[in-house]
Formats: C-alpha cells, structure tokens, sequence
C-alpha cells in the first residue's frame, strides 16, 4: 500500500498538519489511513470522533463525517453518534489526557458497556496542547510543565484497565511499531464491540525536551528499544519491567455487544 | 503487504511543502538513502542503496514521503 | 370522552409529545423531579424503534444527545439544576457546532442539592446565560400539562429549524402534577424536520448559512463528508483564526434565532387589553398568578396576566409595547426575581415589583393577590 | 376560587398504602370518565419507605383549574393519625374526613363530618388482599362526596391492573361504597 | 463491643434515620463505627465525606467531620480535604451510581494516586434515591425503573477494576457478612494508601422489589446464599460464577502513598 | 530600581498576590490561557510548605479546591471558558457550604471551544448566573498586572470574610502580558483570614450566622464537630425541609453579600468629574478606553471613565447616581453587550450604547474613539 | 470479639422508636429469639434460647437492637 | 498616543527561535533595570513550532501604558521574511527594521531604516551556539534604538540564564552591538 492509496483520505487543503516536527501524531493518523484503506471501508459510512488536545485536531485533517468535540468526551459523543445509526463505522481519537484524564470515565463506561467504537489513544504521555503539564500516563518522577520537581502521580497502566472495564479488544503498540499499529487498527475497527487501542507516540515539544529525551527520531528510537511484548513481559518482575513499553493484545474476545443487545428488545417491543 | 517480495524502488518522492525536517525518515533509515538539504528538509541521497523497506514513509509524520515501485502500481 | 384523553404528568406529556414529533432518541442520567422522563423514554422508544441510553453522567449525556442528532436523529436530553449545571459545556458545543435537540430541565430548588423534591423557578437566567461565551438561546417554559405537550412539539421544531439546542423548562410541580391531555393524531400536528442539502456533495459548504442564516448540514452517514467543530470555523467547518470568520460566525449565531423572534416569541394573555395593572408571569406561577387576577378583577381591580411562554429570547419590544401606557409590573417569580431585571431594562424600575417566594413552596394566588394589594398601597 | 367550582381532596397516610395511586384513580375516573377538570399532585420527600405520603386532587365542572394545589381540603382522606393531626387546623366546618378507623382517632365533638371504616383491616380480613385498603377507599369516597361514579373508579382502577385481578378490586370497590353507604 | 460503644458516635437528633426498613445501609453505618471505636480513632480527626444518594446520607448521622457533597464527587472533595490536613483520617462513603457512575473517574484517579482515603461503596445495584434507576453495578438483564425490559449494559467488576486502577487496598463483602465487613473496614482504615471496600447492600424499596427478591431479610438471605469467597472462585467457570457475590480480600499491597511522596518534595523544596 | 520589581504575567502576579494572601492550596487542571497560573503554583507552593495538585477535570478541581478550604487552608484553582462551565456544580456547593475560596477563570473566547488563545469577555453573565438556583456572587476584574497582584489579595480577603467563593476575572491578553509588579513586604498589606468560632464545642451551631450574617465554621479537625451539606440546612447544619429555615438561608446567603456592597463595590473613575459622557468599561477593556478618554478629551470632548473593579454584584444605586446628569453612556466589551443589560436597568436605555468587538481580538482606543463620534452623531 | 466465649445475655434491648419492623433480626435470629409486635416492631419472645450471637445487633440497620451480657461490661 | 512617549516594538519570527524570549529580556531591562513603563506580549496559537510566532514590547518613558498591542511598530525584529511581508503596510516611514538578514530580504528604496545582520549565523559560526540569534539581535537593538542599555539586556539576559552561559552569552550581546554600530 502506498502513500497514494491513503492521500486520497486527506483533506489536503488542511495541510501542512499544525503538529510540530517530529510529533507522531502524523504517524498514528497514516497508520489509520492504511488500516481503512485495507478493510475498504465505504469513506461516507466512517466515522472520526475526536476530543480537545493535539491529537484530536486529527479530525480536521481526515475526509470522513467527522467530529472535533469538547476535550475528554469523544466517547460520549461517538456512543450517540453510533447508537443513533449504527451502519456507521465509528472511531475515535483522544488524547491522554483527553481519553484518561478528564475523560477516563466516558472510557471505562464505553467499555463497560461493549459499545462497538473503536478507540485510539495517542499516548504521548503530556498534554501536549496545553503546554507540557503533566497527564495521567506521565510515568512516576518524570518532569513537567506542573511537575516541576518531578511527578508524584503514579500513572495508570490503561490498557489493562480498560481490559479490566470491559473491552473486547485492548491492545498496545508505540509509533515505532508501524505494522502492529495498522494491524490492531484493523482487528479493532473489525471487532464487534469495544476496541482500545493505546498508541505510544513522542511529543518531543514538551515531554521530549522536559525530560532530555531529545527530538522525535529519538523518542521513535527510544519506543524501539524499550518495547517488550505482552507475552515475555508476563515472566519479568516489576523492577525488569521499570521503564519498559508492554506492547501487544492485552485482550481479544467476543461478547454480547451493547447495541446488538438493545436491538433485540426493539425487536421484541416496536409495534409501530 | 511489506512482507511481500520487495519491488525495486524507482523514486521516492518527498513533499517538501509538507516536509518539517524532522529527521526521522533519515534517522530511521537502515541504508542512509536519505540526508537533510540545506533548508532542513529531507532529500534522496543515495536512491541505490534503498531497500524498499518503506520505513521512511510510513514513519514520517508528514506523510511527505512517497516510496514508488518501478514494476505494477 | 374521546379514547385519546389521558391522565398525564407533566413528565409524561413531555415524552408523548416528543415522540409525536418525531424524537427517536434519548440520553439520561437520572436525577428528581426529572426522573419519569427518562423512565418514560426507556419505556416508549424501543415501541418505535428508538433508543434510549442512560449514560454516566450528564455531561455524558449531553455529548450522546448531541451525537445523536449530528447522525441525524431528533434527540431529547432531561435534567434538573446539579445535572444542567453538569451539561453547560456541551450545550455550548451544540450551539456552536449548530446540532439541534432538546434539553429539559425540570427545575427544583437550588442552589446546589437545595430542596430537590420542591419547585423553583431559580434557573431562568442559568438556561441564559449557563455556558461561556455570547451565544443565542431559545427556552420555553410551558404552564399546565396539555400545554407541555404542545410546547414540546413547538420546541423540537423550533430546534429543528434553527438548529440550535432548545432548552425546554419545567418545575417540580409541574414535571409530577397529572392533568388530561387530549392527545392529537399524528396528522394534527405541525412537525418540522431539518433541512437537507441540496447541492452535490463536490459544492456542499456545511456552515454555509442559507438564507434564513441557517445551515444546511446533512446527517453523517449521506455523502456528505464534512467536518464539525467547536472551535470558531468557516463555511467548510474548517477552524478557523481569521478575525472576520469569527466574527461572522459569532454574528450569525445570535442573528439567526434574533430574526425569527417574532415567530418564536410565544406569548399569552388574559384579561389584558384593559388591564391598567400587569401581573408579569411564566411557567408554573404564570396559572397562579392568573387565578389572582380573578380575585383582584372581583374587587375591581383593573389587572391583567402577561405570560410568556418563551422565555429567551427576550422580546423587548413586544414587552416594551404591551407595556406602555400600563402603570404598574409585578413580576411574580419563584426566585430571586431573575426575570424582573430583564422586565426592568424596558419599563421604569421603581414601577416594577417583584413578588418572590424563596421556601421552596409554591406561592398561592391569594399571596399574589396580597402582594399587589400591598404594592399598589 | 373566588367561585367554588373547586373540590379540594386531600389524600394523606404513609408510604405504602398505595394513596398516591387512590388519587390518581380518582383523578383518572373523574377526569377521563367523567369529563371534568382535574389536577392531581403529590409530595415527593426523601424518605423513600414508612414516612409520610401526600397527594391531591382538585376537581371542578367547569372552571379550569389554576392552583394546583389544596389550600383547604373539602375532604380529607386519612390513612394515618397524623393525617388528622396536622390538618385538623387547616380544615372548613363541612370538611368531610374518610379514615382508616383503626388507625386515626378522631376527638368527639368536631365539625367535620366523619366516615371512619377500617379499610384495611376490611381489605386484609374480608377480602383477603391486605394492601387494597385504598381501594375500599376509594369506593367509600364515591359513596360518601358522590364526585365520582363507582363506575368511573371502577375503570380507571380496572386499567390500571392485571386481568385476574379485576374481580376482587371491583369487590373492595363496591364493598367500600356500601359501607359507606351505610354511615352516609 | 456493643452498641452502647458505637451510640455515641450517632448524632441521635437525626435519629430515626430516613432509610426505608430493611434497607441494608444502617448496617453498613454501624459496621464502620465498630471499625472507627475498634481503631479507637479521634472522632475530632475523623473526617466522613459522601456523595449524593440514599447512602450519601450517612454522613449526616454520624458525629465527625462530615461532610454530604455532590453526586459522584466525593472523592474529590476528600481528596482536597485530606491532601490540605494530612493528620486527619479521611472516610469516603458512596452509592453504585454516586461512585462508579458519574463518579468512576475519581474513582480511578483516587486509586491511581493511591491517596490515603479509605472508600466504602455501598453496592445496592441500583438508583436507590432517584427511584430505582439502574445503576453501573445493576446486572445484565436485571430490571430497573428504566430498564423496563431488563438491562442491556453490562455491569462493571468494579473491585478488581479499582484494584487495576492502583488501589493499595481492596475488599468486596456483603452486609450479611458483618464481621468481615467490620474487619475490611479497619484495614482499609490502618492502609497507608487508597482502600476501597465494595458492600453489596439491599435495596429492597427497588432493586429488591423491581427483580423480585422480597425484602430487607431476603435480600440479606440472598447474599448470604450467593457468596463465594475469592479464593474459591478462582477455579470457577465463568457459568458457575454467573449470579455468585465473589467476597474477600482482591488487593493488600504495600506501595507509595501520593501525599508522602508530596511531602517528600515540600521537604527537598521548602525554604521559608 | 528596587528589587521587589519584577516583570510579570497577570497568570503569575495571581500566584504571587495569592501565595502572599496566605493561599497554601491549588487544584486544577490545565487550560489556555490559565495554565500558567497552575504552573505557577505548582513550582511555588512547596516552597512555602503548599500543596498543589492537578486533578482528574475541572469538576474535581472545584471539589478539591473546596475541600482544602473546608479543612482550614486558604485555597484557590484557576481556569478558562469550557474549565468554568464545568466547575458551575461544585461552584454552587461552595456558595451554599459556605466555603471560602478563589476561582479565576481566564477568558479566552466562546462559545464552545471557540478561540483559546484569542482575549475576549463573553462570560460576565455566567460569573454571575452559571450555577443553577438563587445565589450571591462576587466577581472582580483587573484591568493591569500591578491590580492583579493588588485585587488577588482583595479577593481572596472578600472571600474569607464572606465565606464564599469569589471569581476573579481575567482574559487571555491580561493573563499573559507582562507588566512590572512592585512587590510589597508582607506587612505592607491586609491579610483577612476567616474566623474562629469563640464558642463552646457544645453550644456550636456551625450555620448561625454573626451579626454580619456570615456564620462561623471551624475548620474541620479543630474539635468543632459539625455537619456540612448542599441540601437546604438548618443552623446545625442539618438538612432541613421547614419552609422558613429554607427561606431564611436563602435569603441569608444573598443578604451577606448585599449588605456590604458599599465596603466590596470597588470602582475607578478617569476624568470623570466634569464628564458629560461616559464610557464604562472593564478589565483589559477599561484601560483601552482610559486611552480613549486621553484621544477624545484631547478632541475636547468632556468624556470620562467609569471602571468597575467589582463587576458582581452591580452596585445599582451607586451606578445609578454617578450616571445621573450625564448624557450619554457607552459601554464597552469584548462580548455582545453583556453588562449593558445591567446599565439599561438604571439608565435610559435610549442612551445606552454598546461598543462590542466579536472577533477575538482586542478593541483599540481609536476603534472607541470612532464609536463614540459616531454615537454621537 | 464475637469469637471470644460468649457470655450470658441479660436482656436484649430494642429501640422501638427507631425499630422500623425489617424483621432482618427476627428472621436472621439462628434461635428464634424474637418476633413482631402487634405495631409490626421487633420484640422478644424467647431469651433463654439466645445464643448470644449477636447476629440481631450486628444485623439491625436500625441500630436499634443491642444484646446486653449479664456479666462484666 | 496622543502624547508620543510610546515606543512599540513588535518581534515577529518563527517559534523556536526564541524571540518571545528576547522580547521578555527586553522588556525587563528597560521596566526592572531601568524604570520605565513597559508591557509585553506575545500572540499564542495552537501551533506548537515552527509556526509564526510574534511578541510586542512597549515602552514609555514616563506614561501609563494602556492599549498593551503594537499597532503601528516604530522597531521591527523580524526573523523570517513573513516579518517583513506582513508588517511592511503598517509600518511607519521612520520605522527601524533590524533582521536577519539571511532569512530575510528587503526590497530597495523602501522608506524604513534597515539594519539588517546574519544574527544567527554568528551565533552559529562566530560563537559557537546556534541558538543565540536571538540575544545578538538584542545587542544590536540597544546600538540601534538606544532606547535600552546594553547593561540592563545584560542583567535581564543572565539572570535568566545559567551561571556557565554567562560568559557567551554577553559575546553574544556585545558582538551584536558592535556590528550594529557600525551601520548606524
Ligand atoms: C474542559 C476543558 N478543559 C481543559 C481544556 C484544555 N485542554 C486542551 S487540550 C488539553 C490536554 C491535551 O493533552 P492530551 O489530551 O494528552 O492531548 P495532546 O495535546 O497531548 O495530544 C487540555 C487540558 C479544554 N479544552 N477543555
Ligand atoms: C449531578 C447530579 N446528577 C444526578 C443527581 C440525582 N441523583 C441523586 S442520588 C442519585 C443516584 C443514587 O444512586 P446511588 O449513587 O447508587 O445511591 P443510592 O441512593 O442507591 O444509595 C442520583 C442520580 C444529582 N443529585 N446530582
Ligand atoms: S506539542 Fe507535542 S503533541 Fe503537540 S503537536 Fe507538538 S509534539 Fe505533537
Ligand atoms: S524505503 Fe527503507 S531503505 Fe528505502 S529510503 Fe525508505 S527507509 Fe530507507
Ligand atoms: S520524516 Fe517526513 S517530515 Fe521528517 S524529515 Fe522526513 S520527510 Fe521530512
Ligand atoms: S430506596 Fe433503597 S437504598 Fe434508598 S433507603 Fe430505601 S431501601 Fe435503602
Ligand atoms: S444474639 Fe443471636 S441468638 Fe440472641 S437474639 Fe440475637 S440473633 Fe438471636
Ligand atoms: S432488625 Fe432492627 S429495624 Fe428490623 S425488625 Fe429488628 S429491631 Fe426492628
Ligand atoms: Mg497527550
Ligand atoms: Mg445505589
């Protein structure tokens, strides 16, 4: 698959993109163009929901029905957008602050709920938009704009936890990983049900610079050497597994879907 | 799809209207094919040495760069 | 008596009368005296193919209402004071992103939890002036039960063809009181629906305003791809920075609900034209206040009801005329006396009276009677 | 008001005994059976289960109905002593008072017109279904202020409840009016 | 110890309290004073915040500091309570709906920073002060007010999900199970770090009416019958666990506790 | 020059003035243009023995924010627009609570997410209407970084001395310019902290009011035991349900605010005396239109400034008579006529006029100069 | 503590103005200690057959039970 | 404005080349080290780098300054040639335009006062620190405009800025000075 095949989903009036150099939010938003160009989803039955953060700008950039919304309730407006006409393809875009901060509880509802959206995080573990504050995916003693002497927060390891909500599909990868990413892409835009997929991505504006870790190329390098996948994670101690990225399916399941299931009581109930 | 038998790259084209230098389809690359000009942005250096891997476009945020086969599509 | 009378609650009536006019979704979060709509909504939707989803939160709710509606499907939304609070954000959204869709807020006391189970009308400049930023808003608030189920239906259309939220205001009382309700066959009522487009998908500007400074924006899921935002946009709902989009846009969404004011200003009267005194009401204390104007005209008292059944926008001229040659206003509210600042811009403040009722009780017609006694002393 | 096309009914007891759902019959038969104009409220509080239960129904031929709520009830539907307690002061002389006899107690010697019978018990021990005290209520309150049909009532109750229930509520009904009846 | 020994923490002119018969929150109320007299805490240093609900009333009753919030935001305001004054021992008490419905993110959140609060959530399955809503805890295809054809939303776990969250401590029990109930509450109290103590309680005003379980004493044979211990349901099936109450002890873990951690910079940093 | 002279933000003077003021608390979440006041005190507090935390929303930061006073510390949060509106619920709680604290909100402009970056003044209304049901508000607006430093400090001491949150208003432009701030010592100004009950632990109602009608609360853990709710309360405290306990709270809480309007009104007047026109300004605004007085006095127009400090509450009368004998009134705003509204309630409405820029960017004094010609045409 | 020897009840208290009548005392006592009045509140029939459990105190949401020892205390 | 005390400086170049940061040395100089009004600010926008970024810096003398924007620049540092192009219609006949001038090109005959120096090339090649375009330019605007103290860039300049960068940094500034003297 070439560029070629994916430009034909840009709005290419909105570029260049407003990210900063080296930013992987580009590189989240290419993978995503592959993996619709793959499942050869109909452009005028996809979907894009995104929140408030540098990652939800990705809406504007993509030539589907798309929606930029209020920052943390991506999920909320998709759930009604999806609910309302479910022939729809739905997926959304958050950040991590948007997706764990103030929106964590639409997240962990909307797995709860196996609503079948699928839901991308871009992990880049700041507010990048804002200016470098701290997130909740800001790992323990790193430095930000609000950290100042270091984070005292212990950060969440989400992709568990929405496993732990509900999910039917979690799984996790770093912009490195290219082909991973447009692949989860893929079995979470297929899943009949709630898909989460958590992007570790660089934002070397802030997180980069604040904590010495350099420019994009650097952060891209850095996803490469400290990934370790799900399953040889599951054998390495806690002090092994310190500064590591557990990258891979965390959860991969069928179960009665939200919208499915509301259907079956309009078929039981409508008599108009 | 990148599994396949690699073609052989006939051009790769960079949008440099789009290009922000950031270096991570030169520091990415396994060959050295590509270099920064002398506005920052990345160019073709060493097209030869391309082994089609697709790294660069595929990892450039931009999506500025275009790797292009020579044979089908 | 015909088979379609029945015996409502103002929360039941809101319900019926949605679905009449052609609502088929609903998102919820319960909270009293709000509660049976969201009950009667689960209960009625599935019937006709609609959904119902009670979410997280109001604020959650908020988003899923308007969600909805961006895929094209007239939705509804209720609350009370915390939860209208909660969905304030949103609601601006939906102002800005030019979504239509009903949002009910059956008042009970405030502020904060307050007297939950008790009437008030403590909300009417929050439905104004709730979110941030200068934005239009529309509010009806209805006075007995068959007249919530009329207003309903005006409400939704008004939303509709403006497409802009509609808030829909209620009361304790009013939301849990039962009266008949004759209820119309479908082809008796008016229903609205949006416009859609009617340009090729390759010209279509979604923010474009047509002529009555309204957008024609197509459901998701038609052909016509196109983006939505809250940020300040353009016509092709692009964001946008430049100083005279923002200001077109900001223009054009208070103009397009200001023109139509004559259309949408509802307003209702009694025994007004000779009146030389004005009880100035709404909403639950409007049906009080015309009972003491019975009891005020039996003593001979030249007095007449000004009961606006719209809310916002404030129609200040109609006001200002119905006004003129009048000699006293007693604006008869139960709070602070929110809507009498409004009255007192157009007509001179030491003429305007406030009769107020802050116990979470309702006020009686003869207090209201009393009162004008007092202040026409 | 000021023309007393208004009846004022007052239904007050404890969470429980199904008095919001007697005011809403009421309110149904005279309304919808019968055509005229009805308000019906109660009072919602925050003790969900045992506390105090409120509700009222308004009633006139004619005039449209504006204050919704009872100033002075013309009758007082007691289901508890409290009932009686607290309103005895509010009360007009001809107040007509229909209480549970076995759970309110009236002083001798008032002005208020008096129809005590023991619904409940009549409900739990005669027909078997403790919790339709209300009904028998209800039957009682059509013989004695004659604002409703039985009839009215007995539709507006019989909709309300499933199929093989409609015999014995009919019975609690009219058993309700007949002793009634009787103290009329 | 007797009820003597716990009286005198109620505030008796609040007394009888508004909860209907059989309601199962006044054992919950009673269990936590026998945890704070069996700690013999200071009731001066005794903080109790709650949210809005029937359960919210408990702070009411109770002769501490306390404090009757917003819905779903009492962790919140427990988290600026106890952040500000340290020396004071914070309780948080919340509804199914109050603590993982609108208030799940502060859920999360609270056990991400393993702030010290103990939080006891009083699981009735349902909106009990709203009417009988249902809630993130009602499961599938139970009914409520506005579930009229049965539940489609599938409930939370919600103890092992606070515990994926972070939590250092996490318990689940039932009101039957009073002891252990009082045990829970007295280690979620000691705890260092954030303690969550899930009690499924009766609602039978409408939980228990709406799905037919009866009354206060049936809904308290209910969990008594249904009441599986952690360790044993670990080598269930997911069928044999379908209506089971899996109690005990999910998560006692020692780790660091946000506002020491805070401290420890105020230390490094103050210099006044 | 002295070293106490520094060169600041308007977001950084807030954290000074604050810190100075006694503040040991701040729970926020980040948002344009107020994050640098959350940075601020993220790098400060420590080093005075504070705590700052950033929360999971802005929901939560009201709620920790409040928390943190209800044990005692001086505390404050900071936000913007969409931040605000979602803060209105809790908001509500700390006026009913009685819970002193200070909330800023920066304004960028609205509605929705609209312009972040870009001044504007589109939420005077919703300072003072936001939260749902009656209540009091005070809300100051500075109009440089040096009234910044000097109103944080008086905001913060209205707040305790109230016992209510005080909003305090800025916008993008004034949170962000830098000016020089002279620094005072700490004995140079007033510190107002919040009192301590002088009763008995038996005899305390926590809810009595004083004779200013502002109650006395302990902080908790102080051995003052006591109830605290959101629910209509009596003097203990306790939820009550009694119509006059409802209605006097009611009242009371608006009452205390009212009845020291003369001490909290605070208002700067420029060539005003022999003004016969008047133009009447706020925050960034006020100082723009100062400029503008310099232009159009320099054209010999007798024109002079009315700024307002305290935008909330109006002070009607004292308005009322400094306008009194002037012939005209412009108002201007970077919003569509909000606080207009409140002038047309004590002034002719005829000549009342609006000056209002709805494009995100600042008005500049020859922009009002021009207006006023015009208006005066 | 409820595991330490059980000492002999002396008397059982009930609160009758608090006892809302569950009947979660009466129906939980393993002996069949208690049951309803005729106002439908808890009292007690049978205290020598109490076992001194204290399942009717631990269990009365109503705080409205407490199980005195003869004993000490 | 009426009265001209009022100097208005508008810095206009590419995010990351650290004007805002010089106008705010600038800014402090003149306001701390040397008692004059001033106000900055900067224009933010949701690009992050390398989009346009602006800051104004105004200064009296002895006046209150009170509309805090730059509308018509008496000084303009300009760092990308957009500087020019956007501002070159608002600016005044005696407007200073002191640029980079390899990043930006001036047509000839134009009214302005130019000082046009590669400030970021000597950073890069003569200082060794590519970064201090920036704090050259400052030093060429105090030679230019004489509206501030080389002394007082230099106190504003390091107390910002490590005590191992003290050293460059004042070469930085000095050799900006001394290259702008010259053209003046
Ligand atoms: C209600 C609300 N609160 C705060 C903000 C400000 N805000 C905008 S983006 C953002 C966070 C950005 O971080 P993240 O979600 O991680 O996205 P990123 O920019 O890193 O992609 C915040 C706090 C807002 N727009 N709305
Ligand atoms: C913001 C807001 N939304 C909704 C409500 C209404 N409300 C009060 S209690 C409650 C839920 C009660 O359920 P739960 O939390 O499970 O507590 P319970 O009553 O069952 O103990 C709701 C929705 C409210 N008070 N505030
Ligand atoms: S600030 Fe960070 S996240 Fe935002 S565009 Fe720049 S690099 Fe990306
Ligand atoms: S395709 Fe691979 S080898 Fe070729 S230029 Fe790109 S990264 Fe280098
Ligand atoms: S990765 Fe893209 S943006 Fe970065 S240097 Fe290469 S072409 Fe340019
Ligand atoms: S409604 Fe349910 S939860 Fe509430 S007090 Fe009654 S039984 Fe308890
Ligand atoms: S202590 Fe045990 S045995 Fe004795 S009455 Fe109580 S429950 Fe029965
Ligand atoms: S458990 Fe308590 S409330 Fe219930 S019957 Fe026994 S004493 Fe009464
Ligand atoms: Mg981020
Ligand atoms: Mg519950």
């Amino acid at each position: 698959m070439s560029l070629q095949n994916i430009k034909k989903y840009l709005r290419k009036d909105m570029f260049p993109h407003i990210w900063c150099p080296g930013c992987g939010n580009g590189i989240i938003m290419a993978s995503l163009l592959r993996a619709i160009d793959a499942l050869a989803l109909d452009p005028d039955k996809v979907v894009v929901v995104s929140g408030i953060g540098c990652s939800g700008r990705i809406s504007g950039y993509l030539d589907f029905n798309t929606v930029h919304t209020t920052h943390g309730r991506a999920l909320a407006y998709a759930t009604g957008i999806k609910l309302a006409n479910p022939e729809l393809t739905v997926i959304v875009a958050m950040g991590d602050g948007d997706g764990s901060a103030i929106g964590g509880n639409h997240l962990i509802h909307a797995a709860r709920r196996n609503i079948d959206l699928t839901a991308i995080l871009f992990n880049n573990s700041i507010y990048g938009m804002t200016g470098g504050q701290f997130s909740p995916l800001t790992p323990f003693e790193k430095r930000a704009s609000t950290a100042p002497y270091g984070n005292v927060d212990h950060p969440f390891d989400l992709a568990p936890l929405v496993k732990s909500a509900g999910a039917s599909f979690v799984a996790r990868t770093t912009t490195f990983h290219v082909f991973n990413l447009q692949k989860y892409l893929e079995r979470g835009i297929k899943k009949k049900g709630f898909s989460f997929i958590e992007v570790i991505t660089g934002c070397p504006t802030f997180y980069g610079r604040y904590n010495k870790i350099g420019e994009g190329l650097d952060m891209i390098k850095y996803q490469k050497e400290h990934s370790i996948t799900y399953d040889r994670a599951k054998n390495l101690s806690e002090e092994e597994l310190a500064d590591k990225i557990v990258v891979g399916v965390f959860q991969d399941i069928e179960k009665p879907e939200y919208i499915s299931e509301y259907e079956k009581i309009i078929e039981r109930e409508h008599h108009e | 799809m990148a599994l396949k038998a690699k073609a052989k790259v006939d051009h790769i084209d960079i949008n440099t209207s789009w290009c922000k230098g950031c270096g991570i389809c030169i520091g990415m690359c396994p060959t050295q094919v590509l270099e920064f000009d002398e506005r920052f942005k990345a160019r073709v250096a060493h097209l030869e040495k391309c082994i089609n891997c697709k790294l660069c476009e595929l990892l450039c945020p931009e999506l500025a760069v275009s790797v292009e086969e020579a044979e089908n599509e | 008596m015909s088979k379609n009378v029945r015996l409502m609650q103002g929360n039941e009536a809101l319900v019926e009368a949605a679905i009449m006019a052609g609502v088929r979704f609903f998102a919820g979060y319960p909270i009293t005296p709000s509660s049976e709509i969201a009950e009667g909504f689960s209960k009625k939707l599935p019937r006709v193919g609609g959904k119902f989803i009670q979410m997280e939160d109001e604020i959650a709710s908020m988003a899923a209402t308007i969600g909805a509606s961006i895929a094209g499907v007239k939705s509804v939304t209720a609350t009370s004071g915390p939860g209208f609070s909660l969905k304030q954000e949103n609601l601006g959204f939906g102002i800005m992103a030019e979504v239509p869709c009903l949002v009910v807020n059956v008042q009970r006391m405030g502020p904060s939890t307050g007297r939950p189970t008790k009437p008030s009308q403590g909300d009417i400049m929050q439905t104004r002036w709730g979110t941030h930023g200068d934005h239009p808003i529309v509010v009806l608030y209805p006075t007995t039960v068959p007249e919530v189920f009329k207003y309903t239906i005006e409400a939704i259309n008004i939303s509709e063809r403006l497409r802009t939220p509609v808030i829909f205001l209620m009361d304790e009382t009013l939301g849990h009181m039962r009266e008949k309700v004759l209820l119309p066959e479908p082809d008796e009522i008016k229903v609205v629906n949006r416009k859609f487009p009617k340009v090729g998908k390759e010209d279509y500007l979604p923010y474009k305003p047509a002529d009555d400074d309204v957008p024609v924006i197509a459901p998701f899921g038609k052909g016509y791809r196109y983006h939505i935002t809250g940020l300040h946009h353009n016509y092709k709902g692009y964001p946008t920075t430049q100083p005279e989009e923002v200001e077109e846009l900001t223009k054009r969404l208070l103009r397009k609900v200001e023109r139509v004011l004559d259309d949408i200003f509802i307003l209702n009267t009694y025994m007004y034209d000779d009146a030389e005194y004005v009880l100035y009401a709404y909403g639950i204390t409007a049906r009080i206040a015309k009972e003491a104007v019975n009891i005020l005209r039996e003593e001979g008292l030249k007095i007449g009801l000004l009961n606006p059944i719209t809310i916002w926008p404030f129609h200040e001229d109609k006001i200002e005329g119905l006004l003129g040659g009048k000699k006293k206003v007693f604006v008869v509210e139960l709070n602070s006396g929110q809507m009498k600042g409004e009255i007192e811009r157009i007509y001179p403040r030491k003429d305007v009276i406030g009769i107020n009722k802050l116990n979470a009780e309702l006020i009686n017609p003869y207090e209201i009677a009393d009162h004008v006694r007092e202040g026409l002393r | 008001m000021s023309n007393r096309d208004r009846i004022e009914v007052l239904f007050w007891g404890i969470g429980g005994q199904g008095l919001v759902l007697a005011s809403i019959i009421l309110a149904e038969a005279v309304g919808v059976y019968e055509g005229k104009n009805v308000v019906q409220s109660q009072a919602y509080t925050a003790i969900v289960r045992g506390g105090t239960s409120k509700a009222n129904v308004i009633v006139s031929e004619e005039k449209e109905i504006l204050f919704p709520q009872v100033l002075s009830p013309d009758i007082l539907v007691a289901f508890s002593q409290e009932a009686y307690n607290a309103n005895k002061g509010k009360l007009k002389p001809d107040t007509k008072i229909i209480y549970d006899s076995d759970m309110v107690k009236i002083e001798d010697n008032v002005p208020f017109k008096l129809y005590g019978i023991p619904f409940f018990k009549i409900a739990r021990e005669e027909l078997g279904i403790p919790f339709a005290g209300n009904v028998v209520a209800l039957g009682a309150f059509s013989a004695v202020t004659g604002i409703v049909k039985l009839s009215s009532l007995e539709r507006a109750l019989l909709s309300k409840v499933r199929e093989e229930y409609h015999e014995i509520n009919r019975k609690a009904l009219e058993r309700g009016f007949e002793l009634a009846e009787k103290l009329n």
